[in-house]
């Protein structure tokens, strides 16, 4: 008897949330990338479950690929948050608001 | 049309006009490499042009003549439309006023080389070039076939006028005076050009050339086909002879703006300021004879009409005397011939509007001879006196420069109209004409005839004082300044061109001595012949006109003897000069008379403030409309784009305060419209 | 300074709140929907299948998949991109020269100019 | 594969021109468009068709391919030449080449990005005259705005970016709302068309019964909706009373050469666009409503030459003068008789030369005594002669002086209104307009007396010579185009009247048809 598939998507909504939370709450930028990669996985439960749904390997070939963007973002997001310090001192995310208007 | 045979002889008609156009290009680039920097140009091209011209006359007088399409301009390409040419009409009258035009262009030329050359003026190369637009511009009118081809060179006319009066570009005077007078003209322009434009709607496709002049196919033709009932023409819900009124008066606009007519005669004046001879060339041959040579080329059109004929007779009388009447007081001596001008095409006016076509024709060569000639004398007087134009600084000049001063005489008989001078016999048909028509005709226009009759009658009297005011103070008592007392000397370039008009002036009235002509009985009236001769498939010929104005305007003419009426002009051309020889004749010094004139006389040195009046329209009407419709646009029209865009303004700088450039604000936004999203579709949806 | 990590929820609760919210009306979703049972996977290998679909060679693979070589190329462009962009971010200017990621900072770079 | 070629030479020149140094960058550009102009110039000479590009099957240069599938619409690549769009893009292609050598002197800085804007919009405005299609054809219209924008925003006057952005809001603003009709009719059109390309849609409008109900409008509502967006939003570009109000920001803060060819081939995109949509596709409804139109348009003729008589800034006066000639247009177009339509787009052409010359004097004098405003100069016809006579000429050339073209376009435009059919009182519309040029002949002739001429004063510090060579011999060239239009008229109205023939042909035999 497989796990309906309901099931995982809660999984998914509460490690989305939970890395929502984390975004929502913390104002250090580091801390913004754990939570975002959080979410993309979140994602690829998603794409798991459904995958099984369906007996259907692409949401699994697709979670792969995900988690090599990952990889990209989190190297490009380390960058910006390089940067972000050399210009503003802090990793504070409320600090650099400079680009608004 | 073009199918027919064209005598070889007028193959060669284009060249009279082109040639001034070629002297144009030639003394504008090449002039400063000539030793008389261009005038060599010009003199040869209209030389060339005068003996086309008289080979021309001499063509037409061996009855060949020529109405063709010479260049196509806009082709008619789908059937429901027509096309726009350039074409030669060359007949009596355009030959007789080719003849005239570049016979005076060749003596302005000649005669510039002593005024320009020899005084030492800068930009002779342009001056020549203008020149040599001015006569080619004038000659292609002339030989116009059709009306929109006259427009096209009656405007390019104003623009030669135009450069040639500013030719002293670095004063402040000749711009302005160019500006007047190109504008004012313009402003006549305008009707004509609405009356061109209303021919060719109305004419077409009555027939498929209505621009044309002369023929079976010529808009004077067909409108009278259609005053018949043999025609059908769009006249735009109007009776036709009302709507033929109509365009006749307003192409009359332009001929009023050009010929210096009541109530646009303003610009003339203002237009001495120009070189004296081109002052020579615009009244004696070139543009404001433009004006009144165009009613007589469609006289067939305007002979259609008893009130458009009323109307000019009118404005010619009145401005005849109008015009005579501020002549009386001026002091520079280029200023009375100016309005002397305006008085004589006043005349022409009234001859062409009481039913006298060969005298009004009559007139205008005889005007275009003495006038010329006049112009001329006082450009040389004014070179003796080292360019001071003031009358009343000369004096005693008769024998300094007698050449001048006979020719000058010459001219000022021929203009007062004492016998046996040019403008005697012309002048005085004129008024004959008018006479008997407003006499005989039975319908209303009579009275405008009559009224007309006497104002030009009274403006005779005029004339003689004004004119021989002049010549006495000019050339007569002791001279009142030192220039006058010690001229300047003038050469063959000046005296060649005043001799050969000071004998024309004396004999040119021959060509048609009506009262001789009606004493004797003898078939001496060789212009009313000549003028006759068009062919009869023209339908310009004088007795066509006689009969159209018959037909249509029920113009008569009274059976009088021409003898009286003669005798009472005369006599009072006589008592003019009389009176100015009374006034300023007898004494070595004369008195300024005019003064106790008092305030009549400032009237009419400020010209009947006419020039304020027209001032006042351009600057405090015209001009406070524009600022005001500026105002207008500024303020409403684009205050309500501007308010447009700070309405946005305003809410976008409201609106992006939510941009706080905090990143976890606009996660929290997303978030929670996200919340509000789900809930939404959810329910609506029935998720839950 | 937030380097030291801390609970700290006060200031931002209410923002934390709505990512809780959020799990609300997606559990209330995901809870009362139904999908039905999963087909899952049969016989075979799911890695090969993964293998085989990476490589547009699906013929070969025991389960059902699309062909995901074009895909497989332009991640690996994007990861190329991504470390050459980092890299970029990376670097930093010091005193008139520059600085890289990829540069051993211990030796003065001064006498050389750039790097 | 003309039309390509030339859009292929211009797009490629202008990233040649883009690439190339600051200092060689005007040189490069004007040789390289000089391609376009022996391109257009052999396209005109070797110009072989009677048709209209809306309205009868084949075309000259015509390519149809078809390239993109969108929602049940086939969009195509459809380019093709008429007798209206062949004079309209030689007229581009020259005035760019002659702009480009104007701005020589005045543009001194960031000159290859400069140039090669210039070259970018070259290249659009032959897209628009030529494009058959209504996607690629937007795509074009649109695209002329950008560089246009940025031409007027980096090297325009003090007041620039104001006017920059008004232009380009305004007139996309205008695009927007023309879109928005057009799309109405488009799907009011349901299925009776398969692809955007104007020609079908503008069958299919001929055709009774085509057009059903769309969001509410019945299709006589929807014809009006649409028509009034399309010449809202055409109004705006041309301009008519009251959208007019970009254009003497736009031309006062743009540099010369900008000027040049917004006054002489922008503005007539707008009388293009009317000409093609709304007085081809939507004809009865512009014949129903003719008396309307040709109000705005005698409106714009004498409220433009009132404003310019207002004015001191002497392109201002040029500026407010081109609403005044571009009324002209509306007026004739509105009349639907042959020379009427046919006049005005000679008028378009004719306007574009003029207007052309106009500016380029005016800079040309701006160029040595960098200022002007009508009181600060006077009697520069001491210093600059020639530059001088050349202004003289355009100015006369202005007022519609015979045996240029300027005359010729009026003319032509007065004598179609006059025997109109559709327009009521057609005489006293055309009367109205036609006191026009009095007042041109009034501002003109003001202006130049106080600047031109009387005695040489300068308000501002610098030493006025002879303009440079290569800022008047553009002058020349354009006069001589001018007078050699103006003398030869047939040279572009034979074959402008029989492309506007069968937009007559239809407009009568159609009837009442609605």
């Amino acid at each position: 008897m497989a796990i309906q598939v309901q099931y995982y998507l809660l999984l998914s909504a509460a490690m989305f949330c939970i890395g929502l939370f984390g975004i929502l709450t913390r104002r250090n930028a580091l801390l913004f990338l754990m939570s975002v990669e959080l979410m993309l996985n979140a994602a690829n439960v998603n794409l798991v479950a459904f995958s099984f749904q369906y007996g259907n390997i692409t949401g699994q070939v697709f979670s792969l690929f995900t988690m090599a963007l990952a990889a990209a973002e989190v190297a490009v997001g380390i960058g910006i948050i390089l940067v972000l310090y050399r210009n503003f001192k802090d990793v504070d995310v409320t600090k650099a608001a400079t680009m608004r208007w | 049309m073009a199918a027919e045979e064209i005598p070889l002889v007028f193959e060669f008609a284009p060249a009279i006009a082109v040639l001034p156009a070629l002297s144009l290009v030639v003394a504008l680039f090449f002039g400063e490499y000539f030793p008389k920097k261009g005038a060599e140009a010009g003199i040869l091209a209209t030389a060339g042009s005068l003996v086309l011209s008289l080979i021309m006359l001499a063509t037409v007088a061996g009855g060949q003549t020529v109405n063709h399409e010479l260049y196509t301009l806009v082709l008619g390409v789908s059937e429901e439309t027509f096309g726009l040419h350039l074409g030669i009409l060359i007949d009596p009258l355009s030959a007789l006023m080719l003849t005239i035009v570049s016979l005076i262009s060749f003596l302005v030329h000649v005669f510039s080389m002593g005024y320009m050359n020899d005084e030492g003026e800068t930009g002779l190369p342009r001056y020549y070039g203008e020149l040599g637009l001015f006569t080619a511009s004038m000659l292609a009118f002339v030989m116009a076939d059709n009306i929109l081809m006259a427009f096209m060179f009656f405007e390019l006319v104003g623009l030669a006028s135009y450069l040639l009066i500013g030719f002293w570009f670095r004063d402040a005077g000749p711009p302005s005076a160019a500006k007047k007078a190109f504008l004012v003209t313009r402003f006549g322009d305008y009707f004509f050009l609405v009356g061109v434009v209303g021919i060719f709607a109305t004419f077409f496709p009555a027939t498929s050339t209505p621009g044309m002049f002369a023929g079976e196919h010529a808009f004077p033709v067909v409108a009278e086909h259609a005053l018949a009932g043999e025609a059908t023409v769009n006249t735009f819900g109007f009776e036709p002879q009302t709507w033929f009124t109509i365009l006749g008066l307003l192409v009359l606009g332009g001929v009023i703006g050009k010929s210096a007519q009541f109530p646009l005669h303003s610009w003339l004046p203002d237009a001495m300021e120009g070189p004296t001879p081109v002052s020579a060339l615009i009244h004696a041959a070139t543009m404001v004879a433009a004006g009144v040579y165009l009613v007589a080329r469609m006289y067939g059109f305007y002979a259609l009409s008893p009130t458009a004929l009323g109307v000019i007779a009118l404005t010619g009388g009145f401005t005849a005397l109008f015009a005579a009447t501020m002549g009386v007081v001026k002091q520079e001596i280029k200023q009375v011939l100016a309005y002397s001008t305006i008085s004589q095409y006043g005349y022409i006016m009234l001859g062409l509007g009481g039913g006298g076509y060969v005298a009004a024709v009559f007139h205008l060569t005889t005007h275009a001879v003495f006038k010329a000639l006049l112009f001329l004398g006082a450009g040389s007087v004014i070179i003796a006196m080292h360019h001071n134009e003031n009358m009343w600084d000369m004096g005693g000049l008769k024998e300094k420069m007698p050449v001048t001063y006979y020719s000058f005489l010459s001219g000022s008989l021929a203009l007062a109209g004492i016998i046996p001078f040019a403008g005697f016999w012309s002048k005085d048909e004129v008024l004959f004409e008018t006479l008997v028509h407003g006499l005989g005709t039975p319908t209303a226009s009579s009275t405008l005839l009559l009224i007309g009759y006497a104002f030009g009658l009274v403006a005779v009297f005029f004339t003689g004082f004004y004119t021989f005011r002049m010549v006495f103070l000019t050339f007569h008592g002791e001279p009142r300044t030192d220039t006058a007392e010690d001229p300047h000397g003038v050469r063959w370039n000046v005296k060649a061109p005043l001799a050969v008009l000071g004998v024309l002036a004396a004999t040119v009235g021959f060509i048609n001595m009506t009262p001789v002509a009606e004493l004797t009985g003898a078939h001496i009236e060789f212009l009313h012949q000549w003028l006759d001769m068009a062919p009869e498939e023209y339908l310009t010929n004088v007795h066509h006109y006689t009969e159209v104005l018959e037909t249509a305007s029920h113009y008569e003419a009274a059976h009088i003897s021409p003898l009286a009426p003669g005798a009472v002009s005369l006599a009072l051309a006589l008592g003019g000069a009389g009176l100015a020889y009374q006034l300023y004749g007898t004494a070595a010094h004369p008195e300024p008379h005019t003064e106790k004139l008092g305030s009549i006389r400032t009237l009419l040195m400020h010209n009947y403030y006419l020039d304020e009046f027209q001032v006042w329209l351009a600057t405090g009407v015209t001009y406070r409309v524009a600022r005001a419709a500026n105002t207008f646009d500024q303020g409403v029209v684009d205050g309500v784009v501007n308010g447009v865009s700070s309405v946005s303004l305003f809410s976008g700088s409201r609106v992006r305060r939510i941009q706080s450039g905090v990143v976890s604000n606009y996660a929290s936004l997303i978030t929670l419209s996200l919340v509000l999203l789900i809930a939404f579709f959810g329910i609506m949806g029935g998720w839950f | 300074m937030t380097t030291r990590p801390e609970l700290n929820l006060g200031e931002h609760l209410l923002a934390g709140l709505a990512a809780v919210a959020l799990f609300a009306v997606m559990a209330a979703v995901f809870v009362s929907a139904g999908f039905g049972q999963p087909a899952g996977f049969g016989d075979g290998s799911i890695t090969a299948s993964i293998g085989y679909a990476l490589f547009a060679m699906t013929d070969l693979a025991a389960h059902e998949s699309e062909s995901f070589l074009v895909a497989f190329e332009i991640i690996d462009i994007v990861l190329v991109a991504a470390l050459v962009g980092a890299v970029m971010l990376a670097r930093r200017e010091s005193e008139g020269s520059l600085v890289t990621a990829l540069t051993d900072g211990g030796r003065d770079t001064d006498d050389g100019g750039e790097n | 594969m003309m039309v390509e070629a030339l859009l292929a030479v211009t797009l490629i020149g202008a990233a040649m021109t883009f690439l190339s140094d600051d200092e060689w960058a005007g040189r490069v550009a004007a040789g390289i468009s000089v391609l376009p102009v022996v391109g257009s110039l052999w396209m005109y000479a070797n110009f072989q068709n009677v048709g209209n590009a809306l309205l009868s099957g084949s075309l000259a240069y015509e390519t149809t391919i078809d390239w993109i599938q969108l929602g049940g619409y086939t969009i195509q690549w459809h380019v093709g030449v008429d007798g209206v769009s062949m004079p309209l893009i030689a007229l581009s292609t020259v005035l760019t080449t002659l702009a480009i050598v104007s701005a020589w002197t005045p543009i001194d800085e960031r000159q290859s990005q400069f140039y090669g804007l210039m070259l970018l919009m070259e290249a659009s405005l032959i897209g628009v005259f030529s494009a058959l299609d209504f996607f690629a054809w937007f795509v074009f219209w649109e695209g002329v705005l950008i560089p246009m924008y940025f031409l007027i925003a980096v090297w325009g006057g003090p007041r620039r970016k104001y006017a920059a952005i008004k232009f380009f809001v305004y007139t996309n603003v205008a695009s927007l709302v023309m879109f928005l009709g057009f799309m109405a009719l488009v799907f009011g059109l349901g299925d009776s068309i398969t692809v955007l390309g104007l020609p079908e849609i503008a069958q299919a409008l001929r055709e009774p019964g085509n057009l059903s109900t769309f969001f509410g409008m019945s299709p006589g509502v929807l014809r009006l909706v649409a028509f009034t967006a399309m010449f809202a939003g055409f109004a705006v570009k041309v301009p008519v009373f009251p959208l007019h109000t970009w254009l003497p920001d736009a031309h006062v803060e743009a540099p010369t050469p900008v000027s040049v060819m917004l006054a002489g081939v922008l503005l007539k995109m707008g009388t293009y666009a009317l000409l093609r949509f709304n007085f081809t596709m939507l004809q009865e409804t512009a014949k129903a409503n003719a008396a309307l139109i040709a109000t705005f348009g005698v409106v714009s003729v004498i409220y433009g030459a009132m404003l310019a008589l207002a004015q001191k800034d002497l392109k201002r006066i040029v500026a407010y003068s081109s609403i005044s000639s571009m009324g002209y247009v509306i007026l004739g177009l509105v009349a639907f008789t042959p020379h009427g339509v046919g006049g005005a787009t000679f008028q378009m052409i004719s306007h574009g030369l003029i207007s052309g010359l106009m500016f380029m004097a005016v800079g040309v004098i701006y160029n040595e005594t960098h200022t002007r405003m009508v009181g600060d100069i006077s009697g520069i016809a001491d210093r600059m002669p020639w530059t001088v006579g050349i202004f003289l000429a355009a100015a006369f050339g202005y007022m519609g002086l015979p045996l240029m073209s300027g005359f010729i376009g009026e003319v032509l435009v007065f004598l179609g209104s006059f025997r109109s059919t559709v327009l009521p009182n057609a005489p006293l519309f055309t009367a109205a307009a036609m006191f026009g040029i009095v007042v041109v002949a009034g501002y003109l002739l003001w202006a130049m007396q106080r600047t031109l001429f009387g005695e040489y004063e300068l308000a501002t510090d610098y030493e006025v010579g002879r303009a440079p060579l290569h800022d008047v011999v553009p002058l020349a060239i354009l006069l001589v185009l001018v007078i050699a239009l103006g003398s030869s008229p047939g040279i572009a109205y034979n074959m402008i009247q029989r492309a506007v023939n069968p937009i007559l042909n239809l407009a009568f035999a159609l009837g009442g048809v609605l």
